[in-house]
């Protein structure tokens, strides 16, 4: 039993939070909220750079071919630091995606440009996608919705169902987004959070589109969301803690808030919130990285995770009162966010489900 | 015991309900989240055709040009312009400066100000202390036949709309030396801060710089600022403005989740925690009603109500945002959609009063609020805070 | 619109408050507790001579022909008090089935008697009991639990179910303790609350045992236990409230925990929760005062109940801290006794279900 | 990281649960809310066949007769006890008064008490402050070569069999100047008063009066009672033994569930809303056990936990009320039944739960434990309380 970082990883830590409180300021991720992107081209290439899209991918892809556990310790930073750009979207969930259900020729064709960050990819799901045969090939067609960073994406990994006539289980392909027959709109979200319903009308593919084999996507897909929403959890883990940094400095300052002993307690219990979340996360990470059944682990740091969100959402404004609902505090910021982290990849209620479904 | 209107009162509701369903089209309705400059104008509209009716100042007597009538009626009107999600215009003169004036006011400052409130011809905002700095309120410096202020306040609504503002100033050095004023906001020496909010309202800071200000503008006694605060009926906040606002969300999102799915499958209300759910914010709802009806019953006895307010906005602000909560929850990424955006429900209104909700201190922190239960209705001692 | 008592209620509740202080202290509720009835006879008469287990009955039954809504108040205070003996089983829920369902003559035989505390009745109900008619009459069997005070009673009132062959709907029947085929099975409970499981060895019931008529009971009984509900919750708010006296009273006392703003905030919510439970149970009182429809508001006050029950539980023994968690404090006979009120007449979860049944 | 046990901890633990498999016969594991002698005994006497196997005092160096581990096999010791239900004898000498005796005592307390601790040989008490005076802690004046102990403490465990208590006592006249004694039970001039508790147990005030100690009770130096309470490792309590207990019968309650029901009907868990309180509840049991053992872990790498402490003995106690009010909601009437009583569930478990659940200062206050957190974890000033 050992709860510690290693010395490698607080490396890893502090070099990230030093990295991210120069690179990425608030007024960074203003910036990318008001740009309708949401990304920043430049911070994009230099976190390319320290090689932190591929931070647990093979090293022959160019990846760093860290351990899990390094992914989400990164993410916890790139949290805190609210830091713009498709990071989970398309160096966790798609790359996750490839990696487990491309072949060899994919994964060459697509990692090392995703770790480079000259690919972006994107995934869309929903039960709104099929794909079936026709004389001149593969067609995929139907719509789905809320496709994060779908503009910006190179491709989209498209999990089709399976449907009467076609195949009994998922198929996964590679949708081109310039492709003939794909339309998006955007869906205008809180924080102006970039994605798009994107339809696909009748939308040719190669047979080099099909992720592994035709009906055989939902394992490689399950893997990828698992990890996804381990990281999905750290990030919202570094959120609240920068979340708790901000009270508590403010507290401070504000000597009479300091010594309310109602702030103070409302602190400590964001704290435990905190230090839960921690080790549930963790215990997770750790667990997929030693091949440990984890979907419970998963689910139950999923399922806090929505409640330190709310918690930190309502300590921070109860706290620093009217002034962090103005636009230019940087605590609304946080807030935000926390709905967007909370109703993805499952929120609470659909964790909690999965934990006495059997 | 009685919990129903009397049949004037219930008549009142009804005409009031059947002029709003004529005057306010649904496009002119708040679209929560996103506040703006067109209905803050209309919202103005329909307080000028109240005003035609004696039924906007309806607490206030008729020869101010009121509607004669008390606490009751003022809370069916705010109910139902909440419920119409009309935006509050007018409020601040209307639940605040007008019965200080009534109760603390001279002859003068009655003429000067009570008909013009009531017939919703000018705004106030309302000056509130400025956590970040020790004194926390602008000075008042006596000067020949009047004062000179100096410092800064804050304000939460329609400060760049308003008129006048009314606010504490420190007269003296005691910590009760403090007195209520009302300066227009057109003196030279007030400058504006403007501080935007995440719900399309702004909030500012006003600036006193060697603001000159006559001696009139000085409601009731030097000094009495504090007295005053605490003991004038019919001051405290009922909240039933904001309850009504918040029920009507509630009722538009029960009946979306009786109705098919964003997805278009089954009804979110055919799933029992849904259901139950939905049950547990009918219950909110109806506490935060009664509570907030209880201020008003209590103000309409003449009876200070400062413990009873604090129960009713503390519960209110707690509740709506349990029910935002809830209802994004519900609605899972649907919710976080804008209104604008393809497949967004009900107009945005829940990513919309989730930010609202946010704004948590609004009327109050919650550690006032339950500071003031604990030590005025308990009788517990002052804490440290 | 008027949330104040009349002066005739104000008497009422202080004589009631009055009348109890002296003959009802905590020691007497000890001596219940420990007496294995639950009851104390003296106590019974003299409130019995005050009218009390008659409050809203018709005056030529012996009856004091309140209003309903004073009932509630003098509930609260009786809840306060603490004060045992079956008073919501016998002199509100068994007394009003008998109301609402009995012939003249029932009502003639049983009503003044139990005003008068001389005859004692009790409700058994459940999905266990039936009745079916044979050669020599009408014949009850099966069994039913928890019925509360039973060993006490003279007679109970049986809801039977509609049964294939028998009835198509709910009969109420009047079964004698002592009658033969009675068996009684104590069911020991949390603060030795006195109650029992009733066997029903085919029990043969004269014609004059029905209430009402066959299969017509339902509503009678669901007007019954309407009005016990109210009643159920009055009680809760006077122990309740009488929770909150005893923290603040101590927090007085120890002005160290007094002047804790964490005290102070967890006893202000608990007034929150009290103002709101009076609010909503004299809502539901007036209502049926006035022969209004008052099934929701009924089951929001029952549901706001066992919030408020479990809120003062736990603002109790947080603040009073260990001293209440020993049998000699008197906070433990109002958690206790909190958990039968909550589990009485449909809990929390069972009115928020009424609330969205349509 | 590394969320498990090595492969020696785990042998162990499989060892201790085959053990306690034999051992302990259903019908002497702890029925909650009726603790009894009979219970007590039986633990006694577990004690003594695990010290046989140095089990005991796993985490005592051999040379004491301990077993030479460290703190996390005290925990795996700890969570396997509390999961067969087995009462807590002996654990305020082998988690209080053998830990701080390692750390400040002297060679002469060492051989004194050590082994006898690790052997299940002798029960301590702690002697914990009185709230309700104003000193709080009995007064030991200087007399000779020992003291004179005059005042009361409280003690919330097993008073009645104890030989010995721990306990501060105030050594002059600053705050600080408290210190650590043991003393002997059955000294002159020691009066229990008892209060029995709702649950079976006891708590006791235990009054001095000029009750004459030596020089030897005093554990370390004088005056350094408050130092040491805050720096001695391994001091802090994990607690592990409760969260063992309360997952036992978290876990048979889920199993009845999973059961039919009471009636005879449905299983309850096919309720959604059941399954999803459930659900909850899992979730907190794992939030419980991770919070003890990061308690744990920390004691075996040296590290002061006091925050974490705070944090898993708070969470413990709220988690403990949430299942018990949870499971009460759950069975109904029936979970109002005592063990005993036709229909009764779980032996009355869920009864007895919820009063022991009730004890939620057990542990210290939620006040207390919330204050530790903000200050000591995130560095907040004092407060007022």
């Amino acid at each position: 039993m050992d709860f510690r970082l290693t010395s490698e990883q607080k490396i890893l830590r502090n070099s990230a939070r030093e990295f991210l409180d120069r690179e990425c300021p608030a007024s960074l991720v203003r910036e990318a909220e008001n740009s309708g992107t949401g990304h920043i081209p430049g911070l994009w290439e230099k976190m390319a750079e320290l090689g932190w899209l591929g931070i647990c991918l093979p090293q022959h892809y160019g990846g760093l071919d860290r351990p899990f556990t390094d992914q989400a310790i990164l993410f916890e930073e790139l949290g805190r630091a609210l830091a713009p750009g498709p990071l989970l979207t398309s160096s966790v969930l798609a790359a996750y995606v490839i990696l487990y259900g491309g072949n060899d020729r994919q994964k060459k064709d697509l990692l090392p440009g995703m770790i480079k960050g000259e690919i972006v990819l994107t995934v869309a799901r929903g039960d709104g996608l099929e794909t079936f045969s026709q004389s001149s090939g593969l067609v995929l067609s139907g719509e789905s919705s809320f496709v994060r960073h779908a503009r910006l994406a190179d491709h989209i990994i498209c999990a089709t169902r399976p449907a009467i006539g076609a195949w009994p289980d998922t198929t996964l392909v590679l949708a081109d987004t310039g492709a003939e027959g794909v339309i998006m709109t955007g869906m205008e979200s809180i924080a102006n959070y970039p994605q798009c319903m994107v339809e696909f009308h009748d939308v040719s593919l190669s047979d080099d589109a099909i992720l592994g084999e035709i009906a055989e996507g939902r394992v490689a897909l399950e893997l990828a969301v698992q990890r996804a929403t381990v990281i999905q959890c750290a990030e919202t883990l570094g959120r609240s803690h920068k979340v708790l940094e901000m009270v508590v400095a403010y507290a401070k300052d504000q000597m009479e808030i300091g010594r309310s002993q109602s702030v103070q307690h409302r602190c400590a219990d964001l704290k435990i919130a905190l230090d839960t979340n921690r080790l549930l996360t963790y215990q997770a990470a750790w667990k997929l990285d030693q091949s440990l059944p984890a979907r419970d682990e998963i689910s139950m740091a999923k399922a806090q995770s929505g409640t330190l969100s709310r918690l930190s959402t309502m300590t921070g404004h109860s706290i620093l009162g009217e002034i962090a609902f103005t636009s230019g505090h940087d605590m609304q910021l946080y807030s935000n966010r926390a709905k967007l982290a909370e109703a993805n990849l499952g929120d609470t209620e659909y964790h909690l489900d999965q934990l006495i479904a059997d | 015991m009685n919990f129903d209107l009397t049949s004037d009162q219930s008549t009142f509701r009804e005409a009031l309900g059947q002029f709003l369903s004529v005057e306010v089209p649904i496009e002119r309705q708040q679209i929560f989240g996103g506040r703006s400059e067109v209905q803050y104008q209309f919202s103005r509209e329909i307080n000028r055709k109240l005003a035609a009716r004696n039924w906007l100042a309806v607490g206030l007597p008729e020869e101010y040009g009121g509607g004669g009538k008390g606490p009751i009626e003022q809370g069916i009107l705010d109910q139902e312009l909440g419920y119409h999600l009309i935006l509050e215009s007018g409020a601040c003169g209307l639940t605040m400066v007008a019965p200080a004036i009534m109760a603390f006011g001279n002859k003068v400052q009655k003429d000067l100000y009570l008909e013009l409130i009531a017939k919703g011809e000018i705004e106030f905002c309302h000056g509130l202390d400025t956590v970040e700095e020790s004194n926390g309120l602008p000075s008042a410096e006596r000067d020949g036949a009047g004062y000179i202020l100096n410092g800064c306040s804050i304000s939460n609504s329609y400060t760049d709309h308003a008129d006048y503002m009314y606010l504490l100033v420190r007269t003296g050095d005691g910590f009760q030396d403090v007195s209520h004023v009302i300066v227009d906001m057109k003196t030279s020496g007030i400058r504006l801060e403007i501080f935007p909010s995440i719900n399309g309202q702004t909030a500012a800071k006003i600036h006193f710089e060697n603001v000159s200000v006559s001696d009139s503008c000085l409601i009731g006694e030097e000094h009495q600022g504090l007295h005053q605060t605490i003991y004038s009926p019919n001051y405290e906040r009922t909240g039933l403005r904001r309850y009504g606002s918040i029920q009507r969300v509630f009722d538009d999102f029960t009946d979306f989740c009786y109705g098919s799915a964003p997805d278009g499958g089954q009804p979110l209300a055919e799933h029992p925690l849904v259901r139950h759910q939905l049950a547990q914010r009918r219950l909110g709802m109806m506490t935060m009603k009664l509570l907030c009806w209880n201020v008003a019953w209590l103000q309409s006895v003449g009876a200070v109500a400062i413990a009873e307010s604090s129960a009713a906005l503390l519960f209110a602000s707690e509740e709506r945002l349990r029910f935002a909560e809830m209802a994004m929850e519900v609605l899972g990424p649907y919710a976080t959609l804008r209104n604008g955006s393809p497949m967004v429900p009900l107009l945005g209104n829940i990513e919309g009063i989730y930010r609202e909700s946010l704004n948590l201190s609004e009327s109050g922190t919650s550690d006032m609020h339950r500071n003031i239960i604990a030590q005025q209705a308990l009788g517990m001692p002052l804490n440290d805070m």
